[in-house]
């Protein structure tokens, strides 16, 4: 067994942070890396060292692996954590990792590779008789290949990425008509997303919920699950809201999921922490959808839920340790929301809002977890992941969750980009998601441009603070002269 | 100050600051406002707490009240002659020029000057953050102009496409 | 019973804002209230609806009873909840509110009168023969009367303020002949603090723990203990470092000194939230202190890790509910941790730092809750108390909870106040602390100014910023010119 | 920009910006400085990562790093002569005097002008934020003056007694 002194965290944003604070609190140092963009971004003032990647995009900074590993080695660390997206289910990336005598802190390259790969993941789990969803077992070549398969399996189809997750380079097509088109910019982001352009279908299931199932295994043998996350509130095929448990989870349905997902990761030969996600339909079928082989934007509602902290189990894995419980150990305590708290356009169609925060009093205060990539100052660029931070909330049981969650996103005030926090105030509020039966058609379903009036008092606050604004500035910048007819906003795009 | 007319997304409102207090349409308020840092506000209207931000996007001033956020402008007599001008000219021609929602590049180029195009039919795409985003047209019409082509980087607020 | 539906909350800084969070998740409006330097504090910001108290000092502001009820009637709140300090213990103030036909979110005034006064409190208690540490059951008349008692029962002793708790007023006193001065500015301070300048005087315990015990009751007649909490940690009489459990509780006396707990709020006719202070002596004999007749800054330790909110079962308690958990519903889960974040100079002898904070970035992530009364632009005046918030953390056991605590005072980041961050850090490296044997004597015993040499390191980054800080401001203000010999800092006033 | 000395709490040190990089002490370091904010910086050092904050309080200012402050005096060729004179002219007159820590409210004077004290004696108390803070001194001597009555508001810094 080896004890990791020294870790590079091959991340930025929230999850660089949140890895780094795991690993101060175990007594490790921290080595940062830095694209241009974010020279003094929180994970670059936290991490005790922290080297720059020269360059401002994904390929040539935070996906360039000669230059992480340079680092590393100038560094001296004795292993690198991956964090979620970038390169942390690239099989490449662990194997160069493991070549340069460092410990990656995830799966074995070659499960990576089985895994990380939708259709070898579907091969394997047919070979188990695990259902999956209908569909093709290996990446699709061409048009023709594709078009047969979708008649044969019938519209509506989703085409999905085979190299990586998140929601990237998945869409959904009905007709085949839009069918070459969409397969053509799927492959665009997904291999701009994974640099991995090969592309899968699937029958598309009307109206499923999407809970998966988390997994900790060690290198003796040891596999455990830690319960499952409903993440069915989704826009753009992301996740945008989380929980744990699933309003819908029985004990008996979450034994049977958990033995599934379990026994998956031991025909995968699973060493670290693993997502298993499945669809469930209204009778409570599930079918198997991917395995991520990382930690998830979303773990820390099972953090809250069940009081163990993933990333240091992750580590402590890493170095050879045994699990420190057994999943007779392993108990569900209260409910726990998660928000995702991205700079996008609520009001405009989710489109990416950049800028700089000029002012950021994230909620506080009893049950309240914020784990956040950005501050006061922070420029949120076109760059990378609109993702600022996510707010975490515990409560006794599921209502007192999602009171919490509805007052610390009120409570959340951020300036100088659009967020997600209306869209999540929405959901917190809609009868399908108090009453649990909420689906991944949620958004397409339910969410229409707020036309909730702005109240009287909130135009009188806004009128007579413009007074004061417009006089303490000279002129009000950008807002005097004539009205133009010029920008107002319409749903994809403003026009004049 | 005298009487100025503000259009708050899409309310429109006339405020005097008056001696007695501000004056919204006519009505007298009873409002403190102090300024928290700069372009900060806490606002008590008969007691109630408002708590706002202004910021400017794409040249416009905007307000965040409650995590929404609306726009504002400003309007003066001179202002509402000009735009009865607009107006007017604006009848005769009805093209309408459509402006990236963010910045990003431009990755494809899906329809072409001249084809005839209807509302919510996708333009060309651009891509920021990693994802593509389809960008629609909200009015049905003909392709005038395209402003951009592939692989070009684009501002928010550059013009894309003209539709007429 | 009668559902609240609005709450003033009688009170400024970071009790206020987690007051009005509880009753926000619980649909319940909230009224604030302000002096003139508090006018843009969180606490206005956040609450529904905020009201000018028109004056400064806390006299002419938290304190004046009769302001407070005249806006309680203006905004036609049904209850008023105290906080802690200013009027919480003050038995005036609850009749006052009860007249007014208001809730008083607190016990019975008869029951504040008895406790509060911790005269009467001791010959309660000394009629059902609970143990008290030996002293006066009446407050001292003139300095014949306490040099006789102190006498009688043998200097060193413990000089303090009947009419409340908090520290204020407290003073120990070593020799006959500071007896006098000491007496008189106790006297002031409790005058000040409490607007009652009664005191009296007990012995003082040589190296005792500070424990106390959480009790809620109800006006049902069910009375339930929430555990322990140690708060051994104090300077100038005033607790800065608290957790639960006590490293040194066993079960058996976690039983004891709860079921006494118990037994003295039934004695008393106690209702609603109340804390029963003990000192535990090193043979684990516990003497009875004084009874909090109010919500306890400390009270988020228990919160965490007992897994209710305490605010919320004062609110519930207040209008009529019946407790919602019997005593063996009651469990601790893991360990929590507070750290109070004064503005006091810790390398001065912890006076008290005024000024505007300017950078303010609190620690955030697992496992971490941040109660905050200030931020960015928050002026800390010399009017009211010093704390700005307190920082809390939860771990699975107490190992992890102090290893987390280390890792969030680390990443606390605040500018344009000192504060007391660098003293928690101290008692969290400490092995007195480490190993649970602290007592109360622990800052006297073991805190002396840091002479940890500043690293060669920080030398350089201070210098080269230097350079870039003050090209940037033209000269740096205040730094330029001749080297003056006035200003090196001493232990309490600096000279020239 | 020339050779300049620096006084950072007890070190003195010499530091000189050159093209090659931040000579301190005529040791040349890897330095890489970005401000963040205003009065906030972001320094690596060899990779060693250090977040620092400047803050002025009673006119001089200090730099807080690790949440720990430091004052930060600033000495030139001139400043040393000077220094020397005023040492020359200090040995004479041995008198200090004690300046408010905190702002607050003188409540008593406890010892008169005139009389002899030795260190740790307390000389006066100022209340500030409801606490009794007796100020006393760190040297023996005689109180030649006292600065402050009873009831007086003080500001920090505001000199309350020089003791010979």
């Amino acid at each position: 067994m080896k004890k990791i002194k020294k870790i590079l965290i091959a991340n930025r944003g929230e999850i660089a942070v949140r890895i780094q604070r795991s690993a101060k609190e175990m007594g490790i140092e921290t080595v940062a890396i830095f694209s241009d963009p974010d020279r003094t971004a929180p994970h670059v003032l936290y991490c005790d060292q922290s080297f720059p990647l020269n360059g401002v995009t994904s390929a040539e900074t935070y996906l360039d692996i000669q230059k992480i590993l340079e680092i590393a080695k100038k560094a001296r660390v004795d292993a690198i954590h991956p964090g979620y997206g970038f390169l942390s289910e690239k099989e490449q990336f662990a194997s160069a990792v493991n070549d340069a005598g460092l410990i990656f802190i995830g799966p074995k390259p070659e499960t990576i590779g089985l895994l990380g790969s939708k259709t070898s993941a579907r091969e394997l789990l047919a070979k188990h008789k695990i259902p999956i969803v209908p569909g093709t077992t290996s990446p699709i070549k061409n048009l023709g290949d594709a078009l047969k398969v979708a008649q044969s399996i019938g519209f509506p189809i989703l085409i999905k990425a085979a190299g990586g997750g998140g929601g990237k380079g998945m869409r959904r097509v009905d007709t085949e008509s839009d069918l070459g088109n969409t397969i053509e910019r799927a492959r665009n982001e997904a291999r701009k997303a994974f640099g991995d352009d090969r592309i899968y279908i699937e029958k598309f299931i009307a109206n499923p919920k999407h809970i998966e199932i988390q997994v900790l295994a060690d290198t003796h043998g040891n596999i455990i699950h830690l319960g499952e996350r409903e993440c069915s509130v989704q826009r753009r095929h992301q996740k945008v809201v989380e929980e744990s448990p699933s309003p819908v989870m029985t004990e008996e349905l979450r034994n049977k999921m958990g033995a599934t997902a379990v026994m998956i990761a031991k025909a995968a030969g699973y060493v670290n922490a693993g997502t298993v996600e499945f669809l469930v339909d209204d009778r409570k079928n599930f079918y198997f959808l991917e395995v991520n082989t990382r930690v998830q934007v979303e773990h820390p509602v099972t953090e809250m839920v069940y009081g163990i902290d993933i990333v240091k189990e992750q580590i402590r894995i890493a170095q050879g340790e045994k699990l420190s419980l057994a999943q007779n150990d392993v108990r569900p305590n209260g409910h726990a929301i998660e928000c995702r708290i991205s700079a996008e356009e609520t009001d405009n169609d989710f489109l990416p809002s950049t800028g700089k925060i000029t002012h950021f009093f994230p909620s506080e205060g009893p049950g309240v977890r914020h784990d956040s990539g950005a501050r006061v100052g922070t420029e949120i660029t076109m760059h990378y992941d609109p993702m600022i931070a996510k707010l975490i909330v515990h409560g006794r049981d599921r209502k007192e969750a999602i009171e919490k969650m509805s007052r610390a996103l009120d409570e959340y005030k951020i300036n100088g980009v659009k967020t997600t926090i209306p869209f999540c105030q929405f959901v917190m509020m809609h009868e399908e998601f108090i009453n649990g039966t909420y689906t991944i058609n949620f958004v397409e379903k339910n969410f229409r441009l707020s036309s909730v009036p702005l109240p009287h008092d909130a135009v009188v606050a806004i009128a007579s603070s413009y007074l004061k604004h417009s006089a303490g500035n000279g002129t009000a910048s950008g807002t005097n002269g004539m009205v133009s007819k010029t920008s107002k906003w319409k749903s994809s795009a403003f026009y004049e | 100050m005298s009487n100025i007319i503000l259009h708050i997304a899409d309310h429109r409102v006339a405020i005097e600051d008056r001696e007695e207090g501000l004056s919204v349409d006519g009505k007298l308020h009873d409002v403190n406002i102090h300024k928290v840092t700069e372009g900060e506000y806490s606002i008590l209207i008969e007691g109630k707490s408002y708590h706002l931000f202004f910021h400017t996007w794409n040249t416009c001033l905007h307000a965040v009240i409650d995590n929404r956020v609306f726009e504002i402008k400003r309007h003066s007599l001179r202002d509402q002659l000009a735009e009865r001008f607009l107006k007017t000219a604006d009848d005769h021609s009805k093209a309408v020029t459509f402006r990236a929602p963010m910045p990003g590049l431009v990755t494809k180029i899906i329809r072409q000057v001249d084809l005839q195009v209807h509302e919510g039919e996708g333009i060309l795409v651009v891509e920021a953050m990693k994802m593509e985003n389809e960008i629609k047209t909200s009015k049905s019409g003909i392709i005038k102009k395209i402003f951009v082509r592939e692989k070009q980087a684009v501002e928010k607020g550059d013009p894309l496409f003209t539709i007429e």
